[in-house]
């Protein structure tokens, strides 16, 4: 992979005398210039409200809006019309949520999850339990951080109504055998909820292939402004669903005391669209996929082996999940013995690597694991081997610098 | 400031052995402090009669600066009256937002002003008051 | 008032030759430099995601974010933490309706709304009606536009539980009797919820001297970016109200089968925040309050004055509301006899000024008002007198080129 | 192309006295056609038998330019086989895409061929097809 971070205008130029090692990837990502300067010529040159004006620049703002759906669609191997813009993997997980699980469960049905989601993908599922009388069911990994086959179908039955999963943990870094979980959960009659927020940015995500129900993903976890992201769902299942946000552009037609709605995807897009944003993820996604996938994924395992081999080497460091590279994105979570991760990542952060520490919205995973929070290096294709390097330097200092003797 | 110079030995010792992890017997309150974003988590036990601290002790998890501050806390508190305790609070407040910094003003937070360095680091100012914040509500919830 | 054009890097720079004359600022402001200047700072300097590190860089992003809002609560006079960032006004009034009206309402109680609302603060509350068995009733402007304090005492009644009303209405561009409204609703004990889309960019709006309870606006009508907005609410109901949109960041505590949620505001801000697009509100905020209320109204009253003057002179032309610029805020909605609006719109667009023209989201109003769609020219603080001049010379045009032989 | 060009004689005789603005007797289906982003709205009436478009009207407002397109779209169809309505209209949609431009090809739209001009006006693209989605929805409903 070519060095990439002349194209980052945060990471290029260094601050107090040193260059940021920045690897808090997993909670947001860096923008390279192809995308800030993509949303500076939107407001520039094309800014106005889609769908609502006949004058020609409202035509413009149009095809940059309906342009960045194709490009998303194309990214996610989806249709246009199953593609809602959201404002992050949070909201379309939400949506799901509201529009099809407050909707069609009921007492008794089953929502299956994995201990390991977020709370994006887990706080609305129990919301939803407890509106509807639905039973929240866990998928636990093994002790490698895996989940097996036994624990999908013990778990996945035919109460199942929603299987609600994310294809990378935030925290352990794996994917998830995602085939698997689709056909088991298809077979029991489920719906399969897919949070994409970890998966999008290290690998290509195919909706079709999986043949997954929704998927959700956020924009700003992939080299694209914040503030916006995107859901996929299949179109006859979004299509059955009551709109979730309703308003302005997302009707039929409005009388005193009724509504009809616009088809898919407007239904579930109410109030002005973040247009700029959308151009920025477009232009995000073009920069990211010209890399290519393979350069993309090499280049990012090189760095995890690189790191967990150093991990290795450290005794007192643990890290969580199968510490190898196979199937592992982005995302290494670690403990230093004795030490509490928000100490670490002072430490570290003084040496100017930012890591990020606390229980990553991921506190059941926490309480399984028995810990009550970690550390995470996050990776970005940006990174480089000497950000490893650094990391693993800045690590050797902790235990010294808390007062233990080994160092 | 350094993290060395933040990380000193009170820090580290008050941190790595507390004399105050310990539940308290009889106690009159007990309240959870818990800080969201990171996981700190602390159950703070507090036995409170005519209005004196008699005894304190926690449980919990956290980092050094949260155990640190907790330990260092309970040192100051106990044998004072609810009041008194409820100024040092606001002391130890002044103190971590920068804006007491006078060496006689804090001379009342005794080792407790180990921890001003962090008045320098707003990263971790939330660690620090964690505790002190549980032990206002906590008198306040007994009072 | 300044000439502020060459702030306006869409609206400096004539295109075909022809300097655009903007005049669909009720749908979306253009954005100045100053504003775009800063949301690239902050994504080349400051960006990571708030709330969630313990390093440098991210203390920045948090004081970013911090720090918008509490532009944003000075803005309206509230208190930082009444203030919910939202992704525009539709989202934070249907955070309302979800949170408040799911919540509170029950069948027998009413929610007034005037026949003028904007589908965003209609469709929402339809929905709570039809959830809850409340009622809807609606308030009906007299012939000039204008609510009676008549209307308002005979609508709002002991059964009212929640009034939801726009400021200024972005048809009639007229503001309504605010203080009757929130007197009468407080009385028999309801509820306002202030939609403030049009009222924030034209007039300092004081939450707690109108002691209203709740009020929403969008950063993009206000020359902000997109996708971002906020939501006002009085603490005491905030604190009362479920959360809405769950997931990361709005949680005090996770575990399997339950969740304890963060104090408010952030109960109600699930998953990442725009911070870049807050960072553009807060700047838009500090640049158009710069410019001095009493300024900006003077100017944009000048506008209103010479247009509905020159349009009074055109015997073809209706203007919907009363005509007299009092009161009036940026907003002139009217149309040309025997020509539809589209039409209207496409002729002006042929000459360089963009109006709108439809239903404008207010399809109950349309009905009110007997029509199916209308024109409407909406200004800015940057439009000119030429700018209405040129409206002017256009609109004259409309019938000769549709075939009327009265040009 | 220029503004007058497009409203041109045809479109503005059309769409000021339409010929076909009235409900039809004996309709075998009537449907309603909205653009909800302009407000457009067309009740479009057929009478067919026989697999033939014997009558057909409509009522309803839009621009000059839905209404246009409505009124020619009935001069056109009526008499036609269901069958022929609906290649006719995906011959509209060629043209007001811009797809199909050739004179020849095109002929076959009468005087529907005035409309070519909203093929370069995106923005109008909407008005031009309304009614003609409006016949296939309706057609298919029918069969
Ligand atoms: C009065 C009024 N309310 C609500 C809205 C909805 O705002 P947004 O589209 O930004 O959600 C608008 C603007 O379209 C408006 O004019
Ligand atoms: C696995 C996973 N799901 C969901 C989210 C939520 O994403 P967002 O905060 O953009 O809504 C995140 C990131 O925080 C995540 O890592």
């Amino acid at each position: 992979m070519k060095n990439l971070l002349n194209e980052f205008p945060l990471l290029a130029v260094p601050e107090n005398g040193k260059r940021l090692v920045y690897l808090d990837n997993g909670a947001t990502t860096q923008r390279p210039f192809a995308v800030l300067n993509a949303v500076e010529e939107y407001y520039k040159k094309n800014n106005a409200n889609p769908h609502r004006g006949v004058y020609d620049l409202a035509m413009r703002a149009t095809d940059a809006h309906e342009g960045a759906r194709a490009v998303v669609a194309g990214f996610l191997n989806a249709e246009p019309d199953e593609i809602i813009f959201t404002q992050n993997t949070s909201e379309g997980l939400n949506l799901v949520a509201y529009s099809y699980g407050l909707e069609f469960l009921k007492a008794g049905d089953e929502i299956a999850l994995s201990v390991a989601e977020h709370h994006s993908n887990l706080v609305p599922w129990q919301r939803v339990a407890k509106a509807t009388g639905a039973k929240l069911v866990y998928l636990y990994p093994g002790a490698d951080g895996r989940l097996t086959k036994e624990e999908i179908s013990a778990k996945i039955g035919p109460n199942t109504k929603v299987v609600a999963v994310a294809q990378v943990s935030n925290v352990l870094g794996l994917a998830v055998p995602i085939a698997e979980i689709v056909r088991r959960a298809h077979e029991m009659g489920a719906v399969v909820v897919l949070d994409c927020a970890q998966s999008t940015p290290h690998m290509q995500v195919d909706v079709k292939a999986l043949d997954v129900d929704f998927a959700a993903f956020s924009g700003h976890k992939l080299y694209a402004p914040m503030g916006v992201g995107a859901l996929y769902g299949k179109k006859e299942l979004l299509e059955k669903m009551p709109p979730f946000l309703s308003g302005g552009d997302m009707i039929a037609s409005v009388h005193e005391q009724s509504t009809t709605y616009a088809p898919v995807p407007r239904k579930f897009e109410a109030g002005t669209r973040n247009v700029g944003g959308e151009v920025g993820l477009a232009a995000a996604i073009q920069w990211l996929t010209a890399l290519g996938w393979d350069e993309i994924e090499a280049h990012e395992q090189a760095l995890m082996q690189h790191a967990l081999a150093g991990f290795a080497k450290l005794p007192y460091i643990t890290v969580y999940g199968d510490a190898a590279p196979q199937g592992r994105y982005g995302v290494i979570s670690f403990n230093v013995e004795g030490v509490h991760p928000h100490d670490v990542a002072t430490i570290l952060d003084a040496d100017g690597v930012a890591v990020r520490a606390g229980h990553h919205c991921a506190q059941p995973l926490m309480e399984y694991l028995g810990i009550n929070a970690c550390c995470r290096a996050s990776f970005a294709v940006y990174n480089t081997i000497a950000d490893v390097d650094q990391l693993l330097e800045s690590v050797q200092k902790v235990r010294g610098c808390m007062g233990f003797g080994d160092q | 400031m350094g993290i060395n110079d933040l990380y000193n030995q009170i820090i580290v010792e008050n941190s790595r052995s507390p004399h105050h992890r310990h539940a308290v017997g009889g106690a009159t309150i007990s309240l959870e402090g818990v800080n969201p974003s990171c996981g700190d988590d602390i159950t703070l036990q507090l036995r409170v009669k005519d209005g004196i601290v008699q005894e304190a002790g926690f449980t919990g998890e956290g980092c050094a600066i949260s155990q640190a501050s907790t330990s260092l806390m309970i040192d100051l508190i106990e044998g004072k009256t609810v009041e008194e305790a409820n100024q040092l609070a606001g002391l130890f407040f002044g103190m971590i937002k920068g804006e007491v910094t006078g060496e006689d003003e804090l001379d009342a937070l005794g080792d407790a002003v180990a921890l001003q360095g962090v008045s320098h680091m707003p990263s971790r100012v939330k660690c620090a008051v964690l505790a002190w914040h549980t032990l206002q509500d906590a008198l306040g919830e007994q009072a």
